[in-house]
């Protein structure tokens, strides 16, 4: 696995594949955490709208340390700014954004991805203090739902799967995972390979992953640059 | 991105034969009279209308039912000041009639847009509106299931707007407005004022720009019961 | 019956005598027509604030002619002017305070109701274009639902009836009616007679209503200013 | 009519033993501090608190339940930055926990203030959250059905009010106020600035004085989480 350590993605370089595929004037809603990182990449001339579960579509990058606001924070109860075009809006009203379907794209952290397009993503099933967020809805919610991930867990076991084995998010909700590996859509419950790589073989991605790829014409090389 | 319409033609030309039209106003109040004698002018026909009321006059949705183009109407209230246009062809059996609690049709299409299939409410309980629905009791109480209502379109009218499609209304023009504007697959709205990004202050924007796809300013617009009062007729 | 007539209050009188009951800082949504006359006789010292489903909270008094706003107007499609305090709202939060409870009462008219609570004052059943705004959410939302209307129909038939022949508006929600010649609440499926004209004796007030008038205490007397 | 409270000790005090309590904020934005705080040193207990968390550090809802008068919290996401007052109580079997998806949260505190009993929503479907809940079918997709939230007592904390009750929020802080304001038997709330009627722009009115029961002006409000950075402690 060393060898893969050294040829996989940054998390910052999967953030930026990720941004790569939305759209100018997209309304994006980014999970806490990883998938922040996805606005710092925004395409040249794309510009995104950024959706918060808070109540505010259109907020922008943090403020100077020591200018933060602390009732303008996002999801993550970061400080944020407004990008010209802002809005506020209660709780409901952000979730009929959500659950409405008006979302063009949620993208989300994950435990656990299956080909059926389950998502697990907010309980390790260990005990503890069990925390669900927004997960749930967004799932259900935005027009596309992309994950982005590492290809493997920590231990080096595959986060996609056939089934998956923690509790779940959502069901049928994922359309494509962005990976350290890979880009692999989820299509008619299979795993659709869209691009990998150039340095590892196929055979080498589909024995680190927990359910069979399928591919369609040719799989693209997954190209990204230094971050 | 910018949703700016140039043209009331360019606008409403993509609504087909068939279509289910939300038309924001309550009576006169903040009906949007250009888009929809835009719309008389492209005469799609086989409309559903879903409006809190069917038409004043010879103008608005009175007119459009004038020109044959509405095959049904889904409202609360379909008796106005002179609400003949609608009345005549009803009672004709020329035009289908849902005939919608004013709250529920409020309610309906807030769940329309905010993703919720299907909800309870206490209102028209034992009543022959309640009729084939099912009912539930919670708490002792009993309540009917009501469905979510969407749209292919919506036209609105709101007051500020900017090229984002962040809206505000004018008074009591606001009824369901909002509501439409999220229950619609394309929401084209006329605004009084059309600005740039960031002119509206986000604390008072009511339609934030997420649930519009088209706006297109009409500086001064007809007041429907100002027209009426003139008699006026469309087209 | 022209006795009747002769004793019988006016609607103005009916409407003065429902305004009695109305309580400083009530909120209050009166039905469109005869019950918006209620909000002229407002006792001295008492501001209610009025509700109108289509969107404002605290309106006040009709502008002066020529002075018309139809932007701003009630659900009567009546212009109206604003009271400092009013607000604005959609149709969704305005049925919210409807049906949420959130009103102290709501005062329409009728065709019939009866001694269950049952009101029907949407349609007469005849056919022609059925219309029924926003009284079937009134009537399932107020904490207090009242009626006023002449005691007897223009043929001279009972309002006040042990069950509606009309077609419901809503089931068991009247809880008070003020008629022309009485006040009538409605317990436990029964009329109860609380004021009637000093003009008319019980017997005779009984023979004009179509249930059995209850009384407990005494009633009292019906007594309304020339208006 | 003035719904003005003279002392936020007054505001609270009518709060008894096992009240369910709807306190607004979203983490630290919009938590109404000075009403919390009043309330801990009324010291009511076994209460049932809905929140979007559970409590950051030691000062606001982390204080209450410190203090012993947190019987249950109903909330989405009770993981903060420092949220050992509830996990050790919670581990421990102190403390109750309901668990709701953020958007259902909103969605059930809106049925509440708007008399829907329950709803159905595709959140949660085919997870463990919505075990022992009905599930229907609607044009060929699964929805759980859900039920209304609603409370003894809402806290809240708004930007401008007036003596009606009417109110504005500051910026991302407005969260779930305006909801809960909605669905509690008396609503308090906490104001930065208190003005007569008339005073706030009837367009710009988020949360109408129908839904408040007594306003209290708090100028230049505590934010929690300027507190926690001072590493505050109450009381």
């Amino acid at each position: 696995m060393t060898q893969i350590d050294d040829i996989k993605l940054s998390n910052a370089q999967i953030a930026w594949r990720a941004a790569q595929d939305i759209d100018d004037g997209a309304y994006v809603n980014l999970g806490i955490g990883f998938p922040e990182m996805v606005a710092r990449y925004q395409r040249e001339g794309c510009q995104a709208i950024y959706h918060t579960e808070n109540g505010i579509l259109d907020f922008g990058a943090p403020p100077a340390p020591g200018e933060e606001d602390w009732d303008l924070i996002n999801a993550g109860k970061k400080a944020v700014t407004l990008n010209p075009g802002a809005s506020f809006f209660h709780h409901a009203d952000s979730f009929a954004m959500v659950r409405g379907g008006h979302l063009d794209v949620a993208i989300l952290g994950a435990y656990e991805v299956a080909e059926t397009g389950d998502l697990a993503n907010w309980s390790t099933g260990r005990g503890g203090v069990p925390a669900v967020g927004g997960a749930m809805d967004l799932v259900h919610g935005a027009k596309r739902v992309a994950v982005i991930t590492d290809h493997l867990t920590k231990k080096g076991d595959p986060k996609l799967v056939s089934k998956c084995s923690l509790p779940l998010t959502g069901v049928g909700c994922v359309t494509r995972v962005y990976t350290s590996l890979a880009v692999v859509d989820i299509e008619d419950g299979h795993f659709v390979l869209r691009e990998k790589l150039p340095a590892i073989s196929f055979d080498d991605l589909q024995a680190l992953t927990g359910a069979t790829l399928h591919t369609t014409d040719t799989v693209g090389d997954l190209i990204v640059p230094e971050l | 991105m910018d949703k700016t319409l140039h043209s009331l033609a360019d606008a409403v030309s993509v609504i087909p034969d068939g279509a289910t039209i939300m038309i924001g106003g309550f009576g006169g109040s903040g009906a949007p009279i250009e888009l929809i004698h835009a719309l008389i002018d492209c005469r799609p026909r086989n409309l559903t209308v879903i409006n809190n009321n069917a038409g004043n006059g010879h103008i608005g949705i009175a007119a459009m039912i004038e020109q044959d183009m509405v095959a049904k109407m889904v409202c609360s209230f379909p008796r106005s000041k002179d609400p003949r246009a609608f009345t005549e062809r009803y009672l004709a059996g020329k035009i289908e009639l849902e005939i919608v609690p004013q709250g529920t049709l409020a309610e309906r299409i807030r769940a329309g847009g905010a993703g919720i299939p299907a909800f309870y409410t206490p209102t028209s309980f034992g009543t022959e509106l309640a009729e084939g629905k099912p009912v539930e009791k919670f708490e002792g109480r009993s309540y009917v299931q009501e469905r979510w209502l969407k749209a292919d379109f919506a036209l609105v009218k709101a007051e500020r707007g900017d090229t984002h499609g962040n809206l505000t209304y004018n008074k009591a023009g606001r009824n369901f407005g909002p509501l439409m504007c999220m229950a619609a697959k394309n929401t084209i709205v006329q605004v009084s004022e059309l600005t740039q990004p960031g002119a509206i202050d986000p604390e008072t924007v009511i339609t934030p720009g997420i649930f519009v796809n088209g706006v297109i300013e009409v500086q001064n617009p007809a007041q429907e019961e100002v027209l009426n009062l003139a008699e006026a007729v469309y087209p």
